[in-house]
């Protein structure tokens, strides 16, 4: 069902966790759906210096939240606005079809973090 | 790796006295049963005789059972069937709301293409009122199907008295016994029904084999048409080998159904009272006790997901199934789950264990070491456990 | 006592290798495929990799196939499914006379329930008129089906060029190739075919098990609802051993069909010209030559009744079988016999041998030792032989 | 599908043949249907002394023609009358249930026979 990259983002799932006081923080899906997906992000200049996940959800929706933050770790912010669902999902060697929509919100809850980072900076100058 | 299977509602394995069997039928003794010749009639009579079989296990005669592809052809069968041949006598059609998609896809079919369904809700334990029913049955009403016992939490229907309601009131009585022939006593008269469905692959029979039994008297239209095999109920060159498999099966389960119930409950109650011991904020799915099947265990885990959860249990060699609308590909958890009342987050979660005959209490041992391992580490990276703990810590 | 089976358009003996992948299914890797888990899994990979095989054979994609429970759901599936589908485009059907019942007695329900039928007659070797087809389509037309072979006499219907001419006129094709497959080239592209039917159990695969091609765009209604299995065509849990048997089956008889043809043809011709070398009064139904399936031998045998012939010949230990009524349990012959111009009291004689893998030179020659004997007797009880000699005498 | 007694009057059947100059002579069924049974009687007085057949048709229709000529052989034609279709079945251990009507007509042939023999009397008395 799912490639060995999925399983192994899956068993040994990289950046787990919270960053206390993040810079960013976004959230994605809902309980009902069976997905949340919430990444926090430490931004330093315009490098994401370090990001961490908490996912509640099937393996894709924690294989796809481990491998974007791999993705995205140590890359400015301008870059990882580029990374899209289909980019992480093939980063992971492709999801089953019924996967594609509902359990690959990854890049949405990064993309989340960052506006959140950027709304935070809005009110700091505001 | 230790593999242990905790899958049987969803099928079985074969047993061995019955694949040997059905060995011989498909390389020696193959003949069409339709054939006169000797290899048609050595396969004709075994065939026969597995009719046989399979009516004695569910007190019926041998002539109203029709073999099927299996269960849900059976369904089929017996809904449409008999709301075709029974169309000018009504167009009233009754179910409940946890049957099998066997069943509820058939009689939304039906609702869309001039019939009228009721669906009959249930209790938060899934069990259905009797008055409900009563209430439910109309002049019009031509056939009512309710399932025996349920495939995912184990809820057992009170289908005998049911059944005599239906018979007052002339109304069609179909049963979905596929879950629990083999485990609880399954007898037509008894459950006062007209129609019945069995499955073979759920009872360490192959799969591709059911049965309906279908009372002396009810009208059926065939479904399939050809060569009239099955009394013209159902065409096609029979599955002789299958259809062995299955009788000899249904033999086995015969003989052994009171031990295996007993040793089944044992089992299915350490493994529940030993979830609940171990693991914070689990729920348990059903009915407690009698009006469970004995080979079934149903929770929901709260704040983990039911897929990550079989993902996770897999890489321990566990085999196990959930309600979570991940392992479907559809967005709504398990009807079942639902119509029991419970919030989709909880149904998500929810995860359903299947005793068999091979499983011992080793098995379930080492379920009870493995699953709070994979709870923590995955309530670990929930947001929503984070959250729940939060809220509880501001308290 | 020897034994002798000929009977393979009937059924075919499971291949030994075939039957022990099945085993394994059965007993070892019995998970159900829509499972998750490994059980599952390896179970899916399996059934997929059958997919493939039985696409392959036949020039199809894999996702073009639907698994069936044998060649009558197939037939039947793909007959009411276009039907019900393209209901508004039309409502005119053709078929021919020799089609199996599986065919016709689906087209003759569409009849009965609001469409027209075209029923095409056949030459008296059996074979239809390319001509007769392009007369018999007309602009209300959905739905065409023939026979690539027919199952008694082993006429092979010129389906390509039929193919070709119901695409011209965008009129959806289906073919029944159950009898085809294994024994001659069966492609979907070459024959220019919409749908097509295969069944396992006629080359040495498990019986209850069959397929559907259904060339991607074309829209088919489906005749069971449940789970939802084969993209929702055809629901009801997967008979996982059983297609993997027919994939394994469809492998096998790829790689050895050109052989087995061939061998198959020698001992085709060899029965035939033995027996009507050895007994008068007996004619050949069906074509000769490339245009019959390289294991059929069908004989009218004058002056005696099909089943006497066939218990005669089973108690010496051949297996064959009969156009005869008095084999069916009807009062007509065969209705391909009767469609291909033959009288009535000579269609009752008629005999089918079906070779197969298995058979030799020795087995032909055992027929031929004990088949002159057999009829010797039966005319020898016969009125009507009695009667034709002393006509013939007072000449 | 048969008896053994079926197959047993169907592989040896019992008067398989046709008497010269019989004293009556029955036939019923037709060739279209597959099944057609002639009977053969010599009557000496009320009494069947010889009876023989031919038949050409399934294994029931042989083996009920030749229990049939087993059954009257000896009898007085009174008691010839008697015996039914059904009866002949039952001689034989019952039949399946699709050969009852069709191929079940021996008694039928016999009674025939008689009628031709009775026929044959009064013409010869007229
Ligand atoms: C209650 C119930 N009904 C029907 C079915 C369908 O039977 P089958 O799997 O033989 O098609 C199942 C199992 O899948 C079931 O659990
Ligand atoms: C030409 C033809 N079509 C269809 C069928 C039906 O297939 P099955 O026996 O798999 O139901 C048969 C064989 O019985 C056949 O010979």
């Amino acid at each position: 069902m799912y490639t060995e990259k999925v399983m192994d983002h899956f068993t040994n799932p990289r950046n787990v966790g919270e960053i206390p006081d993040a810079d960013g923080v976004g959230e994605v899906g809902n309980p009902k759906c069976g997905d949340i997906m919430r990444i926090y992000l430490d931004i330093e200049g315009d490098t994401i210096k370090d990001v961490k996940f908490k996912t509640f959800g099937c393996g894709a929706a924690v294989a796809t939240s481990s491998m974007v933050t791999e993705m995205v770790k140590g890359k400015t912010i301008t870059e990882a606005l580029d990374i899209s669902n289909a980019a992480v999902a093939e980063a992971l060697g492709g999801l089953p079809p019924n996967k594609l929509h509902c359990s690959n919100l990854a890049a949405d809850a990064l993309h989340a973090a960052i506006k959140d980072y950027y709304d935070k900076q809005e009110k700091a100058k505001g | 790796m230790r593999r242990v299977y905790l899958d049987h509602s969803a099928t079985t394995p074969v047993d061995p006295e019955v694949a040997s069997l059905m060995m011989t039928y498909y390389t020696e003794k193959y003949g069409n049963p339709s054939s006169i010749h000797s290899f048609g009639q050595e396969a004709r009579e075994a065939l026969e005789k597995a009719r046989e079989q399979v009516a004695g296990f569910i007190g019926a005669q041998p002539a109203e059972i029709t073999f099927t592809s299996g269960g849900t052809e059976a369904d089929n069968l017996a809904i449409l069937g008999a709301a075709e041949a029974y169309k000018d006598k009504g167009k009233h059609l009754i179910t409940t709301a946890v049957e099998h998609h066997a069943i509820l896809e058939t009689f939304e079919f039906l609702a869309k293409n001039g019939y009228e369904l009721t669906v009959l809700p249930v209790d938060e334990e899934g069990l259905l009122s009797v008055d409900g029913v009563q209430r439910a049955i109309r002049p019009d009403t031509i056939l009512l199907s309710v399932m025996h016992a349920n495939n995912e939490v184990g809820a057992i229907q009170p289908v005998a008295e049911i059944g005599r309601l239906a018979r007052e009131k002339g109304v069609i009585f179909h049963v979905d016994a596929v879950q629990s022939l083999g485990k609880i006593p399954v007898n037509v008269n008894d459950l006062n029904v007209d129609m019945l469905t069995v499955s073979s692959h759920k009872i360490y029979g192959p799969k591709g084999v059911g049965a309906l039994y279908v009372r002396k008297g009810i009208r059926l239209v065939p479904r399939v048409y050809g060569g009239g095999q099955e009394k013209k109920r159902r065409s096609g060159t029979e599955n002789t080998p299958g259809i062995i498999g299955f009788g000899k099966a249904c033999e086995l389960a015969q003989a052994r159904m009171a031990d295996e119930a007993a040793k089944l409950t044992g089992l299915r109650d350490r493994l529940m009272d030993g979830i609940l011991e171990r693991i914070d904020f689990v729920k348990v799915n059903g009915p407690r006790g009698a009006k469970r099947l004995p080979n079934n265990v149903n929770v929901s885990v709260q704040y983990v997901e039911g897929e990550s959860l079989l993902l996770s249990l897999d890489m321990v060699g566990i085999a196990a199934s959930s309600g979570s609308a991940c392992t479907s590909g559809s967005l709504d958890p398990s009807h079942v789950l639902l119509a029991m009342g419970m919030p989709h987050e909880i149904a998500h979660g929810s995860l359903r264990f299947s005793l068999g005959r091979q499983n011992t209490e080793e098995d379930v041992d080492y379920v009870l070491e493995q699953l709070p391992k994979i709870v923590e580490r995955l309530r670990r990276m929930s947001p929503l456990f984070d959250q729940m703990q939060r809220e509880a810590g501001a308290k």
